[in-house]
Order: structure tokens, then sequence, then C-alpha cells
């Protein structure tokens, strides 16, 4: 069985594969995909669960046919099956053209069609909920936008709701059914605002402004994370967000902004950035006459360089 | 030498070298702060008091320059540690006798008192919900259980007063008293931090001591 | 009159010779060898320009970015005076080295040898005023992105210039050990001996670099002073 | 007795008095350069530089406010490596050629104590490597059951937060280190001269100055834990990088030797592997090895300085106090991304490249076939590092820096998995009709085919930049690189190991053991990461040490299973102690039946690898032809048979010369 018989070894496997990759693909499109995360809270949660399971989709029957070939190879041409031939030698087992050719061809097509689809999937839904920097190139087509304003600090989440009077809150609420513009700050190391359920992930850099988009859809609960190391409390720098009817968050954030009227008089005007200073309380770091210094280290503080 | 004298010197050397090695990190790994059991001898349903201080510099230890908590044992001895047993599901009394000088916060949204059982704290006997950080003597430290919710500030002494710079501080030295009580919830162990950047020395304050368990941070073990 | 000696003795000094080396194996290795030497001079500089390139990279970064107007305020510079020094005893080192080198190419030796020492002498010079600018600096280390660099650029810059002396004070060194027998050999462009056919690959590599760092000094001089 | 009479050579050429030759002095044995001397002045080093920085900084703002004198630990840990290098008597030479002195050739020695001090010999070498890196692994691999033990459950701890992060970013970087330095350093040190059929290597002593300064490395990575951790993870993420206490010393400082000691050691490489083919070992002929040790070296080489660059810089931020990396003044916490990643991304194809050479090294061999599409597979090599400088972008896709550039860096990412899948397209033409042996160096091969299989597929996930929302800086990722690290590249580093060791050692590894090794560590290692691709997808990011109630099972599974894996490598301990020390059993030459020419040496091999260059006349992988070509004349009487070297007899008859036996050489001096 191993002179010759060259295409009957090709046919086997093309079955083989064929077979499992279809019936897996079928099976994960099916039973799995659609229970795949980050679910399908937002816009682009939904978007990363579809790009994931395109991307297994075409990824598995890639590994299959690696796989099927191996374990073929492994168990036909095992060196301890007494009726195996001598391997050859020569040209013909040094390299074969066509199959050189075609598989370059083949693993380049796949490639550039990840790349197309991923940079369309990219594109279209306005940065597919990363982290787009502070001037994003990609919009939402939406004109209706809440902007939400969240604040990495050593080692907990703020959120400032400019639309409301600029109220800051340690709870993160969002309404059902509207695009949000979360732009993501730090007052003073690298976090990563990760809110899991919503598919966004936007890094917090000190006095940068990172923009990120989604839209919610219906109701539900999700997981905001630190997903950047950010030091001592990196793992408990977590809280628990709500997306809301529309209604609800209304009350919500009204109530929220008269009762914490009182300290949000006390706190620096809406910014898009702050300049935290480098030192901490009591001087510290750099030395006092050092520029930028203020002796005050509230993250409004106005940098003399401006 | 012989083969055998070799390997002996070989298996010596490699085993004095694996010993050092694991003594190195096991030394490091085991190093944590004692803790204080406030459990031992609870009834259930009685409030616990947890009586605390902060002090402007340790002045002894490895990091003598750090700010840090002290704890007092239900005996009355002060501790330096930040790690507390404690009963589930039990109102906890806390009063932090506060010796530190003060600055405004980084985020004056921990100028709020919240989480606490109503919503507020006592100062030197007086209730507040908010201090305005940016005016007086501003805050010293926070005590501040993210997870709870639970966030107190505690007013600074005014800086130009003779501040006591030893730990534990004596009473006669320029103090405030922060009372203020909340429920602990279900076991579990539960992070508490300083939200104040009072890091002396450290980029944006927010190193060294609020970095280190037993300094400017430790766990509420709630035990069941 | 082939007598060579055991193959790898240098590995092997205490063993019995068992074989000798053919002068085909003697001048193969000797190839090799040069070829290191070629290969091995060229590589220092290709590590050097990744080196120097993160600092320029870090400078274009800090100065496009211009965190908090803080890139450069009131456009602070270094001590003008000190950073021309420098960078003129660095090129003009170099310039001086590499006529020097000509020079022995053509069979001078005395002119390679007094630019050679001349050079180290500039050098230390323009070394000493890179240290001696710290002292000088009219800026805070951590007052702008500009003056993170400028203090980036000078460890960076003595180290340069170190290596490139320990490099051409070692080369120097040994030509003064080997001047007379390869003199009498036809002397350091022409002989034939392995030393001196290595001490002219090096020498090649030692020019190179020298002529790498007249250059890093040119493009940090123009972006720290000039611009 | 070697005496270095090169000077005297010249002269009696000459006909003039030799110069006076210095009788060289030995010192006693214990005297001389060796660890303990290392140690000695790696000891005082530190406290010398600690003194004079506290000197220098004890006036500093920061230093009276914090109490932590950043300049003392940094001068410290540098001046504590230099102590270390000269009492290893790596400056010995670089010393004694200010004042033109020629090389001394080091003490003969063939005592086992020649691997306790500096060498010339690359054999010596790439053994004290494989002693050294697998200390580094070792050691990270005790920190790694204690960050699987943390892990057992999602909110009661054992150990604090602050020591978690500091046992995390301990694993990290110490496995990074020695990720770098696992294949080039024992393996590619060794067997790069048999293979190209040199009898040396091109800087002998760069080469080990190499080993010491990364040895360095260990103990200065180490001493991280004294000094109080850092809480940085590997990547040492500016601000948090300037913020942290003295441990991040340690980090900063140990990375920027660790890098030197790789520069170093792709110098070295690269200048053999250009410069010491033997003849006829053409570009067409070096063994696929050599060509993943060529591409790996060339990104030691050119991606580390920036490393070192990178390290300076943050050294300054905490030391002199510049603000590189501080946006408040003038600096940008991006900054210290990119030039990581610039130098990040090579150090990943760099941990993947020589696993590679190795897998397409063993494969012919054991299935007796030439390996197919060899020219494809060198050019991907090169592929995969010419590419690998384009790709940092992709670590920091959510981080808002060049958000435009992203559709750019996804392309370039998804396409060096095109070069990177060629070693597929290698393996599975080998396999075709192919007569395959079970041995244990074939086992560990074929377990990296598949465990880098799903480490890169899973790459191309995180490369699609909607998928990298959910997935970058989760256990996805940790999963992912460990299946490409741990996966592909100490599979086939050990699978290397059982495969050379025959010839490093002379002595055979038992078989059975080796199998039984083989098959604890392939499915620990899969029940250990494969869970964790779900825990990441499924919300929980890197380096936390509290995590969601309902991963705790799968958590669970990972931790028992790492401890297992753990204890696997006890096996490959014993057996090592076993073969090579307690029973052993000499090896055959070859023993594998191979055509590498590395094999073709007698074992042990003498220090000379080759007693005549050999003549070299195919390439290794002609297996399964019955031409009985030999892969190379190892005694040829004329190089110019091969017509590779014009004979030069005149010029050499020139300078030939007389002297005592063994005594004069008039080869080249190691520089």
């Amino acid at each position: 069985m191993n002179g010759g018989g060259e295409t009957h070894h090709f046919r086997r496997l093309g079955v083989i594969w064929a077979v499992l990759a279809v019936a897996f693909d079928l099976v994960y499109y099916f039973a799995i995909g659609p229970h795949v995360p980050p679910g399908t809270l937002t816009s682009t949660a939904s978007g990363a669960q579809f790009d994931f399971n395109i991307l297994f989709l075409v990824a598995f029957p890639v590994m299959a046919a690696v796989w099927v070939y191996w374990a073929y190879a492994l168990i036909v041409w095992r060196g301890s099956k007494s009726d195996l031939a001598e391997p050859e030698g020569g040209p013909k087992s040094r390299g074969h053209l066509g199959i050189q050719v075609g598989w370059i061809a083949t693993t380049t097509v796949i490639v550039l069609g990840v790349f197309v689809f991923g940079t369309v999937e990219l594109i279209v839904p306005a940065g597919a909920g990363g982290g787009e920097g502070p001037s994003p190139i990609w919009t939402p087509t939406s004109h209706e936008v809440l902007p939400i304003q969240v604040i990495g600090q050593q080692w907990q989440f703020t959120y400032r709701y400019p639309t409301f009077g600029g109220f800051e809150s340690r709870q993160l609420m969002v309404p059902a059914g509207t695009t949000i513009a979360f732009h993501v700050t730090s007052l003073d190391v690298i976090h990563s605002f990760w809110a899991y359920q919503l598919g966004v992930k936007a890094d917090a850099n000190p006095s940068v402004d990172n923009v990120a988009y989604t839209t919610t859809k219906q109701p539900g609960a999700f997981t905001v994370r630190c997903g950047e190391l950010c030091g001592l409390w990196h793992g408990a720098m977590y809280n628990f967000g709500k997306v809301v009817p529309k209604a609800q968050f209304f009350v919500w954030a009204q109530s929220t902004e008269h009762r914490s009227a009182a300290n949000t008089k006390n706190l620096p005007p809406f910014a898009y950035t702050y300049v935290p200073d480098a030192n901490g309380a009591n001087g510290g770091y750099y030395p006092d006459n050092v520029d930028p210094y203020s002796k005050v280290e509230t993250y409004g503080a106005t940098s003399p360089g401006k | 030498m012989g083969r055998g004298g070799r390997l002996a010197i070989i298996g010596a050397l490699f085993a004095v070298a694996v010993g050092l090695v694991v003594f190195t990190v096991m030394a490091f790994l085991r190093s944590s702060p004692p803790t204080v059991d406030f459990t031992a001898g609870h009834q259930a349903g009685a409030p616990v008091d947890l009586t605390l201080q902060t002090v402007g510099s340790i002045g002894t230890g490895i990091h003598p320059s750090w700010v840090s908590y002290l704890t007092q044992t239900p005996g009355g001895q002060w501790v330096h540690t930040t790690l507390w047993d404690l009963p589930a599901h039990t109102r906890i009394n806390v009063t932090v006798h506060q010796y530190d000088g003060g600055s405004p916060l980084r985020n004056q949204q921990y100028g709020q008192v919240t989480g606490t059982i109503g919503d507020d704290a006592i100062l030197n006997g007086k209730s507040f919900t908010v201090i305005n950080a940016n005016n007086g003597n501003g805050v010293a430290h926070t005590f501040a259980i993210p997870t709870l919710g639970i966030s107190v500030p505690l007013y600074a002494n005014n800086g130009n007063g003779n501040l006591c710079a030893v730990a534990p501080c004596p009473t006669n030295s320029p103090h405030n008293i922060v009372r203020f009580s909340f429920m602990t919830p279900g076991p579990g162990q539960y992070p508490w931090q300083c939200f104040l950047p009072c890091g002396l020395g450290y980029l944006y304050g927010n190193g060294g001591p609020m970095q280190t368990i037993g300094y400017m941070d430790g766990f509420l073990k709630v035990v069941a | 009159m082939t007598t060579e000696p055991v193959a790898g003795s240098e590995f092997i000094a205490h063993e019995a010779p068992t074989l000798r080396e053919t002068s085909e194996e003697i001048e193969y290795e000797m190839r090799s060898a040069e070829g290191a030497m070629w290969t091995g001079g060229r590589l220092v500089i290709g590590i050097g320009a990744f080196f120097f390139g993160s600092l320029a990279f870090a400078y274009f970064y800090l100065r496009s970015s211009n965190n908090e107007d803080l890139w450069r305020p009131n456009h602070i510079t270094a001590p003008t005076g000190i950073g021309a020094a420098v960078f003129a005893f660095v090129v003009a080192s170099a310039l001086l080295y590499g006529y020097g080198t000509t020079r022995l190419r053509a069979g001078n030796t005395l002119d390679w040898e007094v630019t050679g020492w001349v050079t180290v002498l500039g050098g230390f010079t323009a070394l000493g005023l890179q240290v001696w600018e710290f002292t000088q600096l009219s800026f805070f280390p951590g007052s702008s992105g500009y003056a993170s660099c400028f203090i980036a650029w000078g460890v960076m810059n003595t180290a340069l210039i170190l290596g490139g002396l320990y490099w051409l004070e070692t080369l120097l060194a040994r030509w003064l050990r080997l001047r007379r027998a390869v003199l009498d050999d036809g002397g350091p462009a022409r002989s034939t001996m392995p030393v001196a056919r290595l001490f002219r690959a090096n020498l090649e590599g030692c020019w190179y670099f020298w002529g790498f760092i007249a250059f890093v000094n040119l493009v940090f001089w123009v972006l720290f002073y000039v611009i | 007795m070697a005496i270095d009479t090169r000077e005297s050579v010249s002269a009696e050429h000459s006909g003039h008095t030799a110069p006076p030759v210095r009788p060289t002095r030995r010192r006693p044995g214990w005297l001389g350069p060796h660890l303990g001397r290392a140690l000695v002045g790696a000891v005082g080093g530190y406290a010398f530089g600690h003194w004079i920085g506290n000197v220098i900084g004890s006036g500093y703002i920061n230093v009276q406010g914090s109490g932590q004198n950043d300049v003392a630990i940094v001068l410290g840990l540098s001046i504590g490596v230099v102590g270390w290098l000269a009492g290893a008597g790596m400056l010995d030479y670089p010393l004694a050629k200010i004042a033109g002195r020629e090389p001394l050739p080091p003490a003969p020695s063939k005592s086992w104590t020649r691997y306790l001090g500096p060498a010339l010999d690359h054999k010596v070498i790439g053994l004290q490597y494989t002693v050294v890196v697998l200390l580094f692994f070792f050691t990270g691999g005790l920190l790694a059951m204690a960050i699987r033990t943390e892990l057992l459950n999602p909110t009661s701890h054992v150990f604090g937060p602050g020591t978690y992060i500091s046992v995390v970013s301990e694993h990290g970087t110490i496995m990074m280190m020695m990720a770098s330095s696992i294949v080039i350093g024992p393996l590619g040190n060794w067997l790069v001269p048999l293979m190209i059929g040199s009898r040396r290597m091109a800087f002998p002593r760069v080469e080990s100055f190499s080993l010491w300064i990364f040895a360095a490395g260990y103990l200065v990575i180490l001493a991280a834990l004294p000094l109080g951790g850092f809480p940085t993870g590997w990547t040492g993420y500016a601000p948090l990088q300037t913020q942290a206490t003295g441990g991040m010393d340690a980090y900063l400082v140990g990375f920027a030797v660790i890098g030197i000691g790789m520069i170093c050691a792709g110098f070295n490489l690269l200048a053999t592997i250009i410069n010491y083919r033997a003849p006829g070992m053409t570009w067409s002929r070096v063994p696929i090895f050599v060509w993943s040790v060529l591409a790996t070296a060339a990104l030691l080489t050119l991606a580390t300085p920036t490393l070192v660059a990178a390290g300076l810089f943050g050294v300054l931020d905490r030391t002199a106090q510049t603000a590189f990396f501080v946006n408040e003044h003038g600096g940008s916490s991006y900054l210290w991304e990119n030039l990581f990643w610039f130098f990040g991304h090579p150090e990943v194809y760099i941990m993947a490249l020589p696993g590679f050479g190795i897998v397409a090294e063993i494969f012919p061999v054991f299935t007796r076939k030439p390996l197919f599409g060899y020219r494809i597979a060198a050019a991907g090599m090169i592929g995969v590092a010419l590419l690998s400088f384009f790709v940092w972008q992709h670590h920091i896709f959510q981080s808002g820096i060049n958000p435009d550039m992203r559709p750019l860096f996804m392309l370039t990412t998804e396409l060096i998995s095109i070069p990177t899948g060629f070693i597929f397209l290698n393996t599975m033409g080998t396999l075709w009709k192919a007569k395959i042996r079970y041995e244990v160096p074939m086992l560990f091969a074929l377990a990296m085919g598949f465990n880098f299989l799903i480490g890169g597929i899973s790459g191309v996930f995180l490369s699609d930049v909607p998928v990298n929302v959910t997935v970058h800086g989760s256990f996805f990722v940790l999963a992912h690189f460990h299946y490409t690290i741990m996966g592909g590249l100490v599979f086939a580093f050990f699978g290397g190991l059982y495969y050379w060791l025959p010839k490093m050692t002379g002595k055979m590894m038992d078989r059975r053991l080796g199998k039984w090794h083989f098959w604890a560590m392939f499915i620990f290692f899969n029940l250990t990461f494969l869970p964790l691709f779900l825990v990441g997808l499924l919300g929980q990011p890197r380096r936390v040490f509290e995590y969601a109630q309902n991963l705790q099972t799968l958590n669970d599974v990972s931790s028992v299973s790492a401890f297992f894996l753990g204890a696997s490598f006890l096996i490959f301990v014993f057996n090592f102690v076993k073969s090579i020390f307690l029973e052993p059993k000499p090896a055959p030459p070859n023993p594998w039946n191979s055509l590498g020419l590395e094999w073709q040496t007698p074992t042990p091999v003498p220090a000379y690898n080759f007693a005549r260059i050999p003549v070299v006349l195919a390439d290794p992988y002609h297996y399964g032809t019955s031409d009985g070509q030999a892969v190379a004349d190892l005694g040829p009487r004329t190089l110019s048979l091969a017509g590779v070297v014009a004979p030069a007899a005149g010029a050499l008859d020139a300078q030939a010369v007389t002297g005592e036996e063994g005594s004069a050489d008039p080869r080249p001096p190691i520089a």
C-alpha cells in the first residue's frame, strides 16, 4: 500500500479532512458560536463574537488539515510496520514545485482574506470597541452619542458624565439602545478599561484621551476589569456595571447628579484630559522647583507650561 | 580524585545552589505582616471595635520614612499591620487616630464619605459627609474598601504643627479622631487601601507605602 | 618548511601533538579570521545604529508628542559652546584618523602612529568635555523631553567614544609591539604575516567605526544644538 | 605548557633578537578565574557600588522622601556585574589588550573544573550554557507553580498581592531571559562550529563573555526579590516602572545585562557562520538548524540594542530623574511601549526560530528522508526575521497609539504567519511516505508541531483587531504565547537535548525514562494551557490574583496540571543524573545514524573538533538514496582538491616557522 498510490493517499486524506472539517464547522456554527464570549449586549460585543466565530470556522479546517495529515502519516508510515517500504530520497523528496507554490498561494489567500475581513470589521463598526486614541478617524454614524469619561487611578475606575453636570461616580450605568463614546484617561499609570460584556477595551494613559465607541442593545449586567498591569491591586480593580432602559438611566443620572452636587463643585471642571502632578502629596519625585510643579495635586491642576 | 568524590562535590555544590535559590524565593514569598484577630471570643451580633492610627513616618523597620497605618489589638497593643480577621455580617466600629499632615486629594471624588452606616463619619465628634481637600488642612489619608463601596477621607492635621514622627504616636501629638461604622459582608478577603498619593518621593505619590501590604494597603479577612 | 603546530593548539596545549596543519589549512583559517574581523567590524556599527536609532526615535517621538508643551519650553539648549567643541573634537579626530589610515596604506607608518595617538588625545578631550557638560546644564533632567533626551545622549555618547577609544588604543598598543617585526616583513601595508593581516582587517574596522562615531555625533549635534 | 611566542616568532623570522618574553606566571588554581571568585567579585562589587551610590544620591529629594536610593541600587548591581565578570576572568584579556598584549592561552585543563571557569572551547561553553539555562528554567518553573497555587482559589489568597505580582513578574522576566538563549546558548554554541565544519568560533572570548554575563543576569534578576520585587510583569510598562520600588532596578539592569549577553552571543554566531564554514559548505548545504541560528543571531544582534537603550532610559528616569516616560514632564508613557515592543517582537521570533531549526533537523533523521523544501525553510526563517521588525505595534492595538496604523500592523502580523507556516510544509512533506522511528527526540519534535499549530493559529486571532479587543491582555494571550514558547521552543529544546546529548556528553539518555518524561510533559502541558484559552475568552485578565467565581474549575484544572507538568521535569533531572553520572552508558559516535556533519566526529569530540578541516561534499539530508555519498571528506589531503582555496604556497612558506613543537602558532590570535 506504500508503493505508488499517491492519489490513493491524497483521496483518503481529502475525504477524512472534508468530513471532519464540515462536520465540526457545522456543529460549531450552530451549537457553539452563539454562546461565544463576549455575548451580544452591544454592537461591538456581537461584532467580536461574529469575528471570532468566522476566524474559528476558517481556522479549524486549517488545523484539521495538518492534524489529519499528521495522524495519517504517523500511523501509515510508522517505522515499526513490517511491510513498510524504504523511503525514497532524491530530488522528488526534496521538494515539489506544485505543492510548494500551492501551499504558499493557499496560505497567502487565507491570510489576505482574513486581513480584508478584519479591516472591514474594524472600520465599519467604528473601531470595533477598541481604543482609538484622542482623535478617532472611524466614528459612529449615530448623531446622538452619550459621552462617558472613564478615569483610571490606582486602583479604581471612576466615571464622569459630562452631559449631567459633570458628576463623577464610582458606578457605571449605561442606557440601553444608545451609542456611547467612552473617553478613557488615567490619573497615574497605565490602566486598561475593559468592559468585558460591552466588547470595549481601551488603555487609560495619563493625560491622554483614548476614545472607544459602542452601541448598547438590550439591558443587562457587565463587568469592568483593569486589563493592563497597574500595580499592587491590579487584580482587585474591577467593578460591575449595568445597561438599563433609557428612562431608568435618566432617573439614576439625575438623582446622582443631584446627590453628588456638593462634591461635584469641588471637582475640577470637566475636560477630556487632566494633568495630574507627577509628584504626590507633600512634594516628592521631582524637586519642587522643577516645572511643572504645583502644590495642588488634584487631577485638574493646570500646568504652568500651558 | 575518584569519580565518587567528584560526584559528591558536584552534588553538594548543586544542592547548595538550589538551596540558596529556594531559600531566597521562599523567604520572599512568605514575608507578610501579622494578622490581628478580632474574631476570638466574639459573640454573634455584638459589634467589633477596630482602632487604627495613621502615622507620618513609621520610624523603624526597613522603610523608616514611609507613612503607615497601625492597628490596635484587642489587648491594646499597637501593631504595624493592616491585616485583620473580622467576623462576618457584623457591625465594625472603626476609630482612626489620624496623626499625619495633609494635602489635596488626587481625585476629589474620594472626599465623600460613602458606604458607611448612615453614609457619614464623625470627625472629632462632628458628623460630616464631604471634605473639600483643597481647603483647610486637606486630607491626610483615606480609608477605602473599593469592592464594598466604602470610602472615608481622614482630615489632616495642620502641617505647621509639631507633628508626630515616631510610631506609635504619643497621644499628646496633634491628631484627629475619625469614627465610622460599616457592616462586614460574607466571608472572603476584601482589599482596602488609601487613595491619597501619600508615597513621598515616588512618582505620582503612589509608590512605596501605597503599594505595600502593611502600610497603606491591607485585607479584611472576613471569616464566618 | 612546514612545521605547523597542532590543530587547535590554543585549546589543547597540554596534549601531545598528533597532527600538523597544512599550509592550506592555515591559509583557510586565516581568511576566515580576516572575514570574521570584517563581519565583526560591520556588526558593531549595526549594533550601534540600532542603539542610537532608539535615542533618535525617542527624540522624535517626544518632540512630535510634545506632551503638555514640554518638549522644549523656551527652546532650552544645552551649552552650545561645549557641544560644538565635543562635536568638533570627535569629527576632527575621526578625519585625522582616516587620513592616518590612508597614509598607512601608502606605507607611511609614522604618520599613522602620530595621527592615531593624536586621535586618542582628541577623543579623550571630547570625552572629558562631554562629561563636564553635565555640570554646566541650565535645566533639570526631568524638566522637559529635550532635557531627558539630552541626558541620555550624554551617557550614550560617552560610552560610544569610550568604545572607539578603547578599540583605537588597543590597536596602537598592539602595533607598538608588532612594529619592528612587521616593518621588517615589508611594512604593515604589505606584510603577509598573520598578525599583520589581522592588524589590517582590524584597522579597517576601527576606521569605519570612527566614521560611525563621527556620523552619530554629527546627527545628534544637529538635533540637540542646531535645530 | 603553552607560551605565547608570537612576538618571538616574528622576530626569529626577521632575524632580530626577540624582545624578552614575559614568563607566564600562573597563579595557583584557586586564585585564578572561576565561579567562586566571580561570586566574591559580585558581592564586593555590589557593596562598593552601593556605597558610591549612597555618596552620590543620598541628598536627592526623592531619596530623602522615600528612603530608597535607586542610584545606589543601580550602581551596586552594575558594579556587581563588573566584579562578577572580573572574577570570572572576563576582563583579563580586555585589560591586557590596552597594553597591547596578545591573549594568554587558558590554563591547560582536562579536569571537570574547566567547566567552572572561563573557557575558549565552544563545547565547554555550550555545556556551561546548558546548566545556566536549566537553572533559569527551573527557577522560573518553580515561580510558575507559585502562581498556579495562588490561582487555585478565586478569592482567598496564599500570597499577598504584592508578592503575587512580584512572583508573576519574576517568572515572566526569568523565562523570557531564559528563552532568548535556551537554544542559542547551549545548542547553538555547542553545535554550530561542528555543523559548519569549523574548529572554533570566530570570537570565543566574546562567546565566553556572553555566557558569564548571561549568568550574571540570573543573579541580578534574582536580586529583585530581596530588593522588594517589582510590579510590572516582564513588559515593565512605564510609568508604573518609574514608580516601583527597588526591585525594578534589578529588572532594568538585569534586562540590559542579559541584552548585552544576547548581543555578544549573536555577534559571535553571525561572524562564525558567515566566515568559518568549511570548504564546500555552501549556503545551500548549510544545515537548516544553522540557518535558524543565523536568523536568530541577526535578530539578537540588531533588535537587542533597542532594549538596552530603553533600559538605559528607564534607569535614567529612576535615578537621574529624567522624564522619558512621564507625560506631565514632556515624556510619554507610549515611548516605552514602542521601544520595548520594537525589541519585544523580534524577541518573540528569537524564541521561535531556533525551535523550528531543531525540529527540521530532527525530522529527516527519524523519517529517513530528506528535508522537504530546504530552500523554502531557509527563506522562511530569513523572511520571519525581516518581517518581525515590522509588527511590534500589534501588542498595543488598544493603547490609543497610532490607531489608524492598526490595519497595517494587522496585515504585517498576518503576513508573518506565511513564512512561519513553512515549518509545517517542511515537516509534513518530510513525513510523506517516510519510515518514522518514534525515538524520544522525534516525539518531542512531533509534539512541537502539534503545540505550535495551536499557538500559531491563536496568534492569528490575536492579530485580528476586533477580536483583539476581547482577548488582548487576557489569559487567551497568555495561553497563546505559552503554546508558542513553552509548547514550541521548550519542547524543541528538550527534543534537541535528547537528540544531541549523546554527542555532547558521550552518554546515552535512558530511552524509557525519556518517553515517560515526554508523555508526562506533553499531556500536562496541554492540560495546563488549553483551559487557559477558555479562561481568557471568559474574561480573566492576566496577572490578577482575584478572578470570577465561575472560572474556578478551569483554573483548578490548569493549576493541578501545572504541578504535574512541573513534576515531569523531575523525570528529566532523574534521567539526566542517572544516565550521565550514575549508570553511564557510553554512546556510539552516531547513535541515530544521522548524516549530520556533527555526528561524523568521534565521541567525545576532540577539543579541535576536526583533525583536518573537512571538505563538505553534500548537504546532510540525502537520506533514502543508495549512492552512498559521504557528507564530507574528513581527512582531505589538500583543500584545493575541493577547489576552495587557491594554494598560497609562496606566502605561506615565507612565514613558516620553526619552533618547539606545539609552542608556535602562526594562526590568528583569538581577539
